[in-house]
């Protein structure tokens, strides 16, 4: 039953897919609904308005937008039905697709851990696909067909879905590189940027690689198994040094699709280019199933893990988190921006994995757990949050054309509801509290603070600091987010297009965002209800859970004991309610004291304008002097002289360039080695046909001197 | 093994194989090209012999019809065409400059030795005869291959290749009596259909470039201009 | 019974956050040799203030308006989670210092968005130094919680004060340095000198002033208050986990007088310090502030390293 | 048996109609039908083969089993989807006065000649009569090469012509060592027939087949495209008209490594050492490496995919050197979906160069957006060349590595880093012809792509599942060919 669900789940997103193929056929569908019509004519009467209104040429394509997203909306709904279920029931379902090798067909298998990431892409997807429609519509069919962009988001969620239920390493593959590269062609939809393609190139190219490292760890552990399914994997008995290979090509791969420094080029030149929906999903939640699958390898596969590994994903996480929200706090352009977040983020979620690696190998699973659920919501958390930003971004780009934020400002006049949502965003994702993000960062620091119980010297000292850099990537976070809010929407609008914005009027957009908004709120109060769910994951997965306190009940959070911590959103919710509510009644009880409205203070020169504002490199700037070696900056300014002896200055240009190391550091080497190969490789091929006979002749006798 | 032990059969075939391999070595050193037809057409007539001294002496009728085959292939329908073209491209006069002449016969030489050495191992199972006329024929199939590297002329490439194609026949003659006749009437038409198009490609080559010079031939590479 | 405690100590808290700014002012102003105002004095202008008629620029949104309750709220909730008077307080099991850390990072989001509201160049520049200060001086103050809370291993104020207690007078080296780094960072994240000057109006050195130099009438009230009642909790904060004798460990009324006396007395103490501070440094230069706080940071992971390494080896 | 002969009688009957009759107008049509009733003389072929197992004609002189039955239909099946393709191309190519009649009736028979060297090579029991065909095949397309009378065609086909023909004559003096050695044991008249030489391969002398097999493996190895001896085929492919490409990409190339397998069966046989697989994999690891890596450096769009053949038939010649059930049942469901989408891609390039007017790879921009079905023609065949599930080409591509993996673990690294290179190598130079803005003047052409969609839906069809027929097919070739089956 459960597993029907699941099933019902992929099966639409994949007939959303197929359906958005209708969009050019309204002629062969006319024709067919005639032909239907006409071979009986009484009973289908009533059903001819209907038909011949859906299929009428102006709302045909609205009908069929509506149709393709009303199916990935129920996709999204099985697929947290699907979720839900399988997470209270608590079972193990299995099954087997008569598909893929004769002798190995697509073995499935739905537990809890699959179970929590359909949750996530469900309820992603569902926000997606009420915002869509919507969004959509600006697209000219002619340049942009609904028909690619449909077909490819069904093929990408179903993709996502799959690799969910895989259960043996080669319908994990299929899926997993279904997912890849529908996602590619999503990227390169607008492909007439030369910024787009570059990005979809990247992006295959990255994603390919990944993926041969994954095939290849799976190929490690099959060698030691005796067939292809999790199960036979499972059983496999590796020494330490292969598990460890394993693991590594395992981290490669799934890191590669996470976005973990220094592999995470793809992600801020891919996630930005592609339609803002789907960067919501890619950065929300198809980041999420790497984490899913590295989870899924390392745990549950290998299942000895070992503490290097946690250290080794300490430590890769930690930078990824640093790095990430340090390049992302240089980013003008709010997509760019978000994306390099999301590296953060997948750095914070590597870093409490890495956690709790370290705690399972030392023997001590209850800490594992503790890190594990501390991981896992905050991958939840991210995939909420992130994609209400991501589907925000979208409709600041819908309604002002622009993405870069120096060009912005005012907002939150022009768009109040917009603006709200966003905010809620920004402040989840900057971990304040009362707000989703909070919780598993406190749940991250709490799993961090344990280290008290481990032996080993190196451990001891290096999770403290990693505890303290977490702390600066928060307060970073908070930074960059503070910069992202205040220059979007508050103060004056930069450039015209931000001046002429009005609120979206598609309330399906905001109803997307809304969703998205309300449950990041909610999660952030009721943190128990999510806690509840991935306390069963991690009771299946590690054999451990956390000791439930049953004193503190729903309204605390007492991850170890209460004696050791415990945060109760709700009563904290209260208090602020208080607090806020005492002192506005008791200064607002004087009516004298009405506010007045008056010119912004001008230091008496008079004519504030929207270019005194602080610019986004004006705020950051002194994060690139104190950060500066974390980047390659390029500033220039130019100055154009005039006037006698040419001393004064007539215009001032600056230019800024803030850009990645690990472009010309990682791979720009490997990409000039390639074409020096292919250089040094083609001039075998001279053209001369009698060097070509030497070739021939000189092989013919080279194999026969080897032979004999 | 003395040679004068063996029968007259076989001395023929040994002398003959010689012979095939001088010519072999002959070509290879030559320049012009109306003597490297012409050289190439003797070896022609010596693999015609030794067919009929085969067919004679094992009594094997078919191979008649193979000799018969190689005379009017090898030894006057190609020679013909080839002299046809190069006379009328006028080409009859000029020398080809061959670079290290000394060089590639002194490789010849050893490519001779080398092909003993590799057919080595055979030895045990079969008679030396054998050995000996496989190991010309495959130091002929070895110096046709030298012969097109080291010239320069399409028509010296074609002869290079139908000299490999005498090796090849030579040693299915002497190694194994003759391939069976559906595979030798079907390697004659080969053969001949690829003579045929050897005489419309010098055509085309010839109106392309406005020379026969394979050199000519690099526009297709994969080198950095 | 606790949480009516823990009600009225919040308000003791709130209430007494002005007095311990103008005590300091004073001892400032006296070290200065300048005649003194009253201690008093912040009182008066909290009242004045909030008998204004605000003003606000026409270019402010709502932000601009709901910003300083929520500063406000932030920081009082921030101050129901510190032990004042009494060690045992229901509400700090309600939030942990992880949580008050975070609301005080909820207050500051605020302000710095409220500083860019009203699109000027100083509320700009105000949020951006704020959130450059802050970020820095976060992981260093979080450093130097984490080696008081690993010690005690707890999270909960009120639980690891008591362990404070209990423990006797222990001469921990990870504690000398978490002081020191402690004081550090609360000079940095509450605008004193050498860090921020409280008292500046010139442009290029403001940072705090900087982002409410637009506020007025009660909205400017509520966030002097504030940033007074911060004051005061880095004060109690470092009082009462390094020197927490004298806290009231029952529920008597004499327990609790002797109490607040102590803890008086220890503030008053600690204004004395910082005044001293104030009159013999000057303001350090924007990028000097990273060398500092970077040392707040070594000196928090010093702290940390030394009780993970000379005091619980195993 | 009827079946075979009649389709080898059929296009024999079509080389000597389209002499005579080749420049008619609807003379692309009357290809296609040739083509589709061999497709059904070969279906009924396999039918047989499938219900009854081998068949050997009387007199011996043709075998079909397992191994070759499915190659037939392969053949048959993309000669008539590449006949339905190049009927408008030819008809386009002589619009824009590029051909003449004498050159159309040149293609037209020559088409059906080819076919049938390439029937020939693979029913025939003879190993003289395969080299023979195989020769024929050689013989049939050089002119075609040479079509356009080009320099450069022209150089492309006379370095065809001598490569393969000096490459082939190797081929033939393996045959001859074969020869040698089977006469040694039995009568001269049958001594040459495969079926003959595998029964008594145990007592063929191991040396002179080894020495024999170097011969053959760098005869036919010219043919395959294995580096070093592969010099001629970016040129051949490229440079004749595009349904020859794609007919050489996804057949010539198959059926010359069909000829190494067979004789890899019989010196298998005979050495009982791996020598033979060594050689192949060597071969097949370097032409893979080289050629991922040469794709970098292409300007033509046709020299790029006939490189990326190369790259294929590599992995395929590696796979069946590795031997052993696994690698071999991949090779062959390599060797379908090879022929299958690369021809697939040769057709959608051929009218992508005739939409451009040029094959110059910096020339062809916007594909998608000047005919949306020729763009994403190619780039999802290229997805599907590169290895990208669902396609079939992932599925085979996964079995060659596991199959690594599992005998010969440490070359697989160097298999990863080849499909990398050769993955970014395809789509550097994709990425642009297909995406981008419409180019000014550039209009759609007439083409029909039900060819290239059919084969991209079996190669998908593949890629998902293998259906039970096909594997059935596959694994009876296994075990025929490695001695015991995978499923």
């Amino acid at each position: 039953m459960i597993l029907v669900l699941a099933y019902c789940a992929v099966l639409l997103s994949f007939a959303s897919g197929v359906l958005a193929l209708l969009m050019h056929q309204r002629h062969n569908l006319l024709a067919l609904s005639r032909y239907w019509l006409k071979k009986s004519p009484e009973s289908n009467e009533k059903y001819q308005s209907v038909i011949d209104n859906s299929l009428e040429e102006k709302q045909f394509p609205i009908f069929l937008r509506q149709a393709v997203f009303v199916l990935l909306g129920f996709s999204g709904i099985f697929a947290v039905l699907a979720g839900m279920s399988v997470l209270t029931s608590k079972e193990i379902i299995t099954d087997q697709i008569s598909l893929g090798l004769p002798w190995l067909p697509w073995h499935v298998r739905f537990d809890s851990l699959s179970g929590f990431f359909f949750l996530i892409i469900g309820i992603a997807v569902s926000a997606v696909s009420l915002y869509g429609p919507g969004y959509v519509k600006s697209y000219d069919e002619n340049h942009h067909p609904f028909a690619a962009l449909g077909l490819f988001t069904g093929l990408f969620v179903s993709g996502m879905l799959l690799v969910l239920l895989a259960d043996d390493a080669f319908f994990f593959m299929i899926a997993w590189e279904l997912m890849s590269v529908a996602s590619y062609f999503l990227v390169a939809f607008q492909h007439e940027n030369p910024a787009n393609r570059r990005a979809a190139f990247i992006y295959l190219l990255m994603a390919e690689v990944g993926a041969l490292a994954i095939i290849l760890g799976f190929g490690v552990l099959a060698s030691f198994a005796t067939g292809f399914t999790f199960d036979e994997l499972r059983a496999a008995e590796l020494s330490s040094t292969w598990a460890s290979i394993a693991f590594v090509l395992a981290l490669t791969g799934f890191g590669m699709k996470a976005g973990i420094v220094p592999v995470h080029v793809w992600l801020p030149e891919a996630h930005p280019v592609a339609p803002s929906h789907i960067s919501a999903l890619m950065s929300g939640v198809m980041l999420k199933v790497a984490i899913y699958g590295l989870i899924r390898f390392c745990f549950d596969l290998i299942g000895e893990v070992h503490w290097q590994w946690g250290l080794v994903l300490l430590v890769l996480g930690t930078f990824s988190a640093l790095g990430g929200i340090l390049y992302a706090m240089m980013q003008p352009n709010l997509k760019r921006l978000l994306a390099y977040s999301s590296v953060e983020n997948v750095g914070i979620i590597f870093m409490v994995l890495g956690l709790s690696m370290i705690f399972m190998a030392n023997g001590h699973p209850q800490l594992a757990a503790l890190g594990f659920l501390a991981a896992l919501l905050h991958a939840f958390n991210h995939a909420l949050f992130k994609n209400l930003l991501f589907l925000g971004a979208g409709i600041i780009h819908h309604q002002t054309h622009e993405l870069n934020i120096d060009m912005m400002g005012g907002l939150i006049k022009r768009m109040p509801q917009t603006s709200m949502l966003f905010l809620v965003g920004c402040m989840s994702i900057s971990s304040l509290p009362l707000f989703n993000g909070f919780v598993s960062e406190w749940l991250a620091f709490q799993t961090a603070l344990q280290v008290d119980v481990l032996d080993n010297g190196v451990l001891r000292s290096l999770i403290p600091v990693a505890a303290a850099a977490l702390a600066l990537t928060a307060a970073l976070a908070a930074a960059c987010f503070v910069k992202v809010f205040g220059l979007i929407f508050l103060g004056q609008p930069r450039s015209h297009h931000s001046d002429k914005a009005h609120e979206i009027q598609d309330k399906g957009m905001l109803a997307g965002s809304m969703l998205l908004a309300g449950l990041c709120f909610l999660f952030g109060i009721f943190p128990g209800l999510i806690i509840t769910l991935i306390n069963g994951v991690a009771g299946q997965l590690l054999g451990e859970t956390l000791p439930n306190d049953a004193a503190l009940g729903w309204l605390w959070l007492a991850p170890v004991s209460a004696k050791q911590a415990s945060y109760a959103p709700p009563l904290v919710l209260i208090g602020a309610l208080i607090a806020a509510g005492v002192s506005f009644w008791y200064l607002r009880r004087n009516p004298s004291t009405v506010m007045r409205r008056a010119e912004t203070w001008d230091c008496g020169f008079g004519g504030l304008t929207s270019k005194m504002q602080y610019s986004s490199s004006a705020f950051t700037m002194p994060f690139r002097r104190i950060f500066a070696k974390v980047w390659m900056i390029d500033e220039q300014i130019d100055k154009d002289m005039q006037g006698a002896m040419n001393q004064d200055v007539a215009a001032v240009r600056y230019h800024l360039q803030v850009q990645d190391h690990s472009w010309p550091r990682l791979y720009q080497p490997i990409e000039r080695g390639v074409n020096n190969t292919a250089k040094v490789v083609g001039r075998i091929q001279t053209g001369n046909i009698r060097t070509y006979l030497g070739y021939s002749f000189a092989t013919l006798i080279l194999m026969l001197w080897v032979i004999s | 093994m003395n040679i004068a032990e063996l029968d007259f059969y076989t001395q023929a075939i040994l002398s003959l194989a010689a012979l095939v391999g001088l010519t072999s070595f002959l070509m290879l050193g030559q320049g012009r090209l109306l003597r490297l037809i012409f050289v190439f057409a003797m070896q022609g007539f010596l693999l015609t012999l030794t067919t009929v001294l085969a067919a004679y002496s094992l009594n094997n009728h078919h191979l008649y019809i193979s000799a018969v085959l190689t005379l009017v292939l090898k030894v006057i329908f190609i020679p013909w065409m080839l002299r046809r073209q190069v006379l009328h491209m006028n080409m009859h006069r000029d020398i080809e400059a061959l670079n290290n002449k000394t060089t590639v016969m002194l490789g010849g030489a050893s490519l001779m030795v080398f092909s003993y050495y590799v057919l080595q191992p055979i030895v045990q199972s079969s008679p030396v005869v054998m050995l000996n006329a496989l190991a010309v024929s495959l130091s002929v199939v070895l110096l046709g291959m030298l012969l097109m590297i080291s010239h320069r002329q399409a028509v010296a490439h074609v002869v290079g290749f139908m000299s490999i194609e005498n090796g090849l026949f030579f040693a299915a003659i002497v190694a194994t009596n003759g391939m069976p006749m559906v595979v030798e009437l079907g390697v004659a038409f080969d053969v001949l259909v690829a003579a045929v198009l050897f005489g419309i490609f010098f055509l085309h080559i010839r109106t392309s470039i406005d020379s026969l010079d394979v050199d000519l031939l690099n526009k297709l590479n994969e080198v950095d201009k | 019974m606790n949480w009516l405690l823990a009600v009225l100590q919040t308000m003791l808290f709130v209430a007494l956050a002005p007095l311990l700014a103008g005590w300091l002012k004073c001892c400032k102003c006296r070290l200065q040799n300048r005649k003194a105002p009253s201690i008093f004095q912040p009182y008066r202008d909290l009242l004045k203030l909030t008998n204004k008629q605000p003003v606000v620029a026409k270019q402010a949104s709502w932000i601009f308006l709901i910003a300083p309750y929520i500063i406000f709220s932030a920081t009082v909730l921030a101050a129901t989670v510190v032990p004042l008077i009494a060690v045992d307080l229901p509400t700090s099991a309600s939030a942990d210092v992880i949580v008050m850390v975070g609301f005080f990072a909820f207050a500051r989001f605020f302000l710095a968005l409220a500083g860019l509201d009203i699109g000027t160049a100083f509320g700009g520049m105000g949020s951006s130094r704020e959130m450059t200060i802050s970020s820095l001086a976060e992981p260093a103050m979080l450093m130097a919680i984490f080696t008081l809370t690993m010690a005690a291993s707890t999270t909960n104020l009120s639980f690891a004060i008591g362990h404070v207690l209990n423990e006797g007078f222990v001469l921990r080296p990870s504690f000398v340095f978490a002081l020191a780094a402690l004081i550090l960072v609360a000079i940095a994240e509450t605008g004193r000198i050498p860090v921020d000057n409280p008292a500046t109006h010139l442009e290029l050195t403001m940072i705090h002033e900087a982002m409410i130099l637009e506020y007025s009438g009660r909205h400017l009230a509520l966030i002097e208050w504030a940033s007074q009642v911060k004051l005061m909790l880095y004060g109690v904060l470092i009082a009462n986990i390094f020197f927490p004798w004298g806290i009231a460990e029952t529920l008597g009324a004499q327990a609790l007088g002797y109490g607040l006396l102590a803890i008086m007395g220890k503030l008053a103490l600690l204004a004395i310090f910082l005044a001293i501070v104030e009159t013999l440094f000057a303001k350090m230069r924007l990028f000097r502030v990273q060398e500092y706080l970077s040392f707040a940071y070594l000196l928090g992971l010093l702290g940390m390293l030394s009780h993970i390494i000379l005091e619980a080896s195993r | 048996m009827i079946a075979a002969y009649l389709a080898l009688l059929i296009p024999f009957v079509g080389i000597l109609y389209f002499a005579l009759a080749g420049h008619k107008t609807d003379t692309g049509k009357q290809n296609v039908w040739f083509n589709s009733v061999s497709l059904l003389a070969t279906i009924w072929l396999a039918i047989n083969v499938l219900n009854q197992g081998t068949i050997v004609s009387s007199g011996k002189a043709f075998l079909i089993d397992p191994f070759n039955v499915y190659l037939i239909v392969l053949t048959a099946f993309v000669g008539l989807t590449t006949s339905i393709f190049s009927s408008p191309y030819m008809a386009h190519e002589k619009e824009i006065g590029k051909l003449n009649d004498t050159r159309l009736k040149l293609y037209y028979s020559m088409y059906q000649g080819f076919m049938l060297a390439m029937y020939l090579v693979l029913t025939t029991n003879n190993m003289g009569i395969m080299w023979v065909a195989m020769e024929g095949a050689t013989l049939a397309t050089v002119l075609l090469v040479s079509l356009y009378r080009t320099p450069e065609s022209i150089e492309a086909a006379w370095k065809y012509f001598i490569l393969c023909g000096v490459g082939i004559a190797q081929a033939l003096f393996g045959t001859i060592l074969l020869y040698y050695a089977a006469v040694q044991i039995g009568d001269g008249e049958n001594a040459l027939l495969w079926s003959v030489l595998y029964e008594n391969a145990e007592q063929l002398n191991p040396e002179v087949l080894e020495i024999a097999f170097v011969f053959l493996l760098i005869g036919y190895g010219t043919k395959i495209g294995l580096v070093p001896l592969h010099s001629w085929l970016p040129d051949a492919h490229s440079e004749g008209p595009t349904p020859m490409s794609a007919v050489l990409s996804g057949l010539l190339l198959n059926d010359a490594l069909y000829a190494v397998v067979r004789n890899k069966m019989l010196v298998d046989g005979a050495t009982h050492s791996h020598l033979a697989g060594y050689l192949m994999m060597g071969f097949g690891m370097l032409s893979f490496l080289v050629a991922a890596v040469l794709l970098h450096r292409q300007k033509d769009i046709k020299r790029l995919f006939s490189y990326s053949s190369i790259e294929h038939m590599g992995i395929m010649t590696f796979a069946f050197g590795i031997g052993g059930p696994l690698a071999t049942f991949a090779a062959l469901l390599h060797m379908t979906v090879h022929s299958l989408t690369k021809s697939a891609i040769f057709v959608t390039v051929g009218h992508a160069a005739q939409v451009a007017g040029t094959q110059s790879i910096d020339k062809i921009r916007g594909l998608i957006r000047t005919q949306p079905k020729i763009g994403w023609g190619l780039l999802i065949g290229t997805i599907s060349i590169a290895g990208f599930p669902p396609f079939g080409v992932f599925t085979s591509e996964f079995l060659v590595l596991l199959a690594t993996m599992h005998s010969y673990p440490w070359l697989t690294p160097l298999l990863l880093l080849g499909i990398g290179i050769a993955f970014a190598g395809l789509f550097r130079h994709i990425q642009p012809m297909v995406y981008g803005e419409k180019p000014e003047g550039q209009l759609p052409v007439k083409a029909n792509l039900w060819p290239v969609m059919i084969h991209l839906a079996l190669v998908l069809w593949m890629g998902l599942a293998i259906p039970g027929f096909l594997a059935n097919w596959f694994s009876q070739a296994t075990i025929l060919i490695s001695g015991s089956s995978p499923l």
